[in-house]
């Protein structure tokens, strides 16, 4: 339930986002694959701390961002599906996501050396008040 | 391009950070420039023995991509921390005790300067300390993302900057005080391994105007002591360390 | 954002680097995640001694946030580097040497890590090393853009990592011994500050199948020795350093 | 003359990217202004070099690029005419430009935690061959 802690996060910067205004109309958040947001949990979360600040929102879209990985030394792209991930590992990278490069490297050479161009955590990407 | 570093002001996870820290009473960052001064062990001792001073402590690893302050705790990395609301850092010896090593496990973690940046993010974002009367962080070597990143987010910070007399050492941390004046108030040095010959430490201190906090000793059996508590506690390094501690 | 990585296919002083390093017959970066343990004095005594030995040896300080090689060297940074159709990295001891230093002249230079990228870069494209047999080069702590772009860059590098018998290096360098297995092929490890009593650096060899170079003993006297090529040469550092130098 | 340095790297990029043609129609070539590149030595070594490399171009363009810089702490922007850096810093900089971190700090709050946004130094904009 770290997505709470997240979710307190959310709130606090559409907080700042809309000024003063109290009734949020649309908020959408993507969801990157790589972190494993539990989509639900996060979604009571933000409603619920809305909520106990005097807050509301009409509408909450949580999208799924899919995960592309590349290799900065081969240039090769990569999604998730072609490698293999363990419950427990895809578990510590929830909470870090740069995690990541303690347990993946690159499909094709092997190296360390890539990144998470896309679908890397939590994003805030449309605030809008009444 | 992908990999660039987010700025502040669009970062959700920069406006919970405030708040994680609201019931931290004062912030010490364990610095230098040059490694292998004793930044770990001072902020691992330091962090002991304001805790057998009765203070309320937590501790946290900022060296993302070379963590070490969980060996010398001791600590396994078997379990995560619990997680309520967010994530609890364990307890060590009374100290609450956050590292990036939970996740990444003693696994190479490899990271280019914005993935600390991000990590570090994620990290000041869902940590929930408790009331602390003190939070010792220990710092990497280098004057890089880590650094900036303790001075961008850390307010008021209070660094301890450690040194040496080696002139390699010194050098570096001249640099670093003539930086981290620029933007804050220096708690002071600790000299560490001092041998009571040399006086570049003190001499650097007047030069620069920042605090002389103490010195400790070099310590023979410091490293046959890692790893254990009550080795550290039993420790002459220990006891010199709980001397600067009262200080604070 | 502008504040990216370039990727190396779209960057053009990348497309010069294999042609700069071209007379260049061995690479010798000398590693170690841990700071303090000696990369800064291997790096610079090991250049010493390979050029005493009658080879042309260059050294390159990729300690971008930190740079120290040259007080050890007790450089000036008074001029510039010749320029040349490039910069010509000056001569001290008989090793071409190449810093930052030059340039940022000991201010402090706090660096994001794609600056760093980016300086490591300019730096490789622009410096005009002669003929050389060995190239060396002194590398920062920790496990972030400098070793990766020393991986990246300089092909092929064969790694002398430096370790000692603290359990917190002994980890550090586990770390750095996976990671490097993974891309290229280490040279060895060279024991610093070795008493002898422990034998933690060699079954760290022995566990990992990397060769063991040799150790250096502690040196109570090297830190008044720095800044002094003669110093230096004089120090029983450096005598144990030639050893390990011969079996290049 | 270190200019020369960057031109045999401009050439073996543009080699690259031409393939094998002999003749480039078009060469642009940014130059940030924090750098102070000297534009006609660059341009005479570009010509040189690619003559001894039995190659042509028809029309080369340098273009200057004003340096822009913004603080990561307080989100100021500015350019260098807010500051000043004398002739010996520049010269500094001029070889590798990250230095300027050495010698300039944000003028509206002081942190050395700023990022040049543009005019680094040189990049390549466009290479066309016939
Ligand atoms: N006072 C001391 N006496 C003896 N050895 C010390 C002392 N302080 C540090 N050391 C040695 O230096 C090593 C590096 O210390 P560490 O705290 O990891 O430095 P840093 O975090 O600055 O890199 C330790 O493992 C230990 O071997
Ligand atoms: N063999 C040795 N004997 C005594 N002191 C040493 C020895 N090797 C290193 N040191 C000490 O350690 C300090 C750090 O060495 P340095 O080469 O700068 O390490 P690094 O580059 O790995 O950070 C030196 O300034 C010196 O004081
Ligand atoms: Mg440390
Ligand atoms: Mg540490
Ligand atoms: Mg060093
Ligand atoms: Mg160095
Ligand atoms: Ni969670
Ligand atoms: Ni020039
Ligand atoms: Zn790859
Ligand atoms: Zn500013």
């Amino acid at each position: 339930m770290h997505e709470w802690a997240l979710a307190e996060a959310i709130v606090e910067y559409v907080k700042d986002a809309v000024g003063g205004h109290r009734k949020i109309k649309r908020l959408v958040v993507a969801l990157g694959e790589l972190q494993s947001i539990d989509e639900e949990i996060l979604r009571f979360s933000i409603t619920e701390i809305l909520k106990s600040e005097g807050m509301s929102i009409d509408d909450l879209q949580l999208i799924e961002e899919e995960a592309v990985l590349r290799c900065r030394r081969c240039g090769h792209e990569w999604s998730l599906k072609e490698v293999s991930l363990d419950e427990e590992i895809r578990e510590l990278i929830h909470f870090v996501p740069e995690a990541v490069h303690s347990y993946l490297k690159c499909p094709k050479c092997g190296s360390r050396d890539f990144e998470v161009v896309k679908g890397r955590g939590v994003k805030i990407v449309e605030v809008v008040a009444e | 391009m992908s990999s660039a570093y987010i700025p502040l002001d669009e970062d959700f996870r920069v406006s919970v950070i405030g708040r994680r820290l609201g019931g931290v009473k004062r912030i010490l960052p364990v610095m230098s420039s040059k490694g292998g001064v004793g930044k770990t062990l001072v902020s691992v001792s330091l962090a002991l023995a304001l805790s057998d001073l009765g203070r309320k402590v937590g501790l946290l690893d900022l060296d993302i991509t070379n963590p070490s302050a969980h060996v010398a705790l001791g600590m396994k990395l078997k379990d995560l921390p619990e997680e309520e609301k967010g994530v609890k850092p364990p307890e060590v010896g009374g100290v609450e005790f956050m590292t990036i090593a939970y996740y990444t496990k003693d696994n190479p973690t490899p990271l280019r300067g914005w993935e600390i940046d991000n990590a570090v993010r994620e990290i000041l974002a869902i940590t929930i300390w408790g009331e602390l009367d003190y939070l010792l962080i220990d710092t990497p070597p280098g004057m890089s993302d880590e650094l900036l990143d303790v001075i961008t987010f850390f307010k008021p910070a209070e660094p301890l900057v450690v040194a040496t007399n080696s002139p390699l050492a010194i050098k570096s941390v001249e640099r670093l005080l003539k930086l981290l004046k620029e933007e804050l108030t220096v708690k002071g040095v600790v000299e560490n391994m001092a041998s009571g010959a040399s006086s570049l430490v003190k001499d650097l201190c007047t030069a620069h105007s920042v605090s002389y906090l103490g010195a400790i000793g070099f310590d023979p059996q410091i490293d046959s002591k890692l790893g254990s508590l009550e080795g550290i506690k039993s420790s002459s390094f220990f006891r010199d360390v709980t001397r600067i501690a009262r200080k604070l």
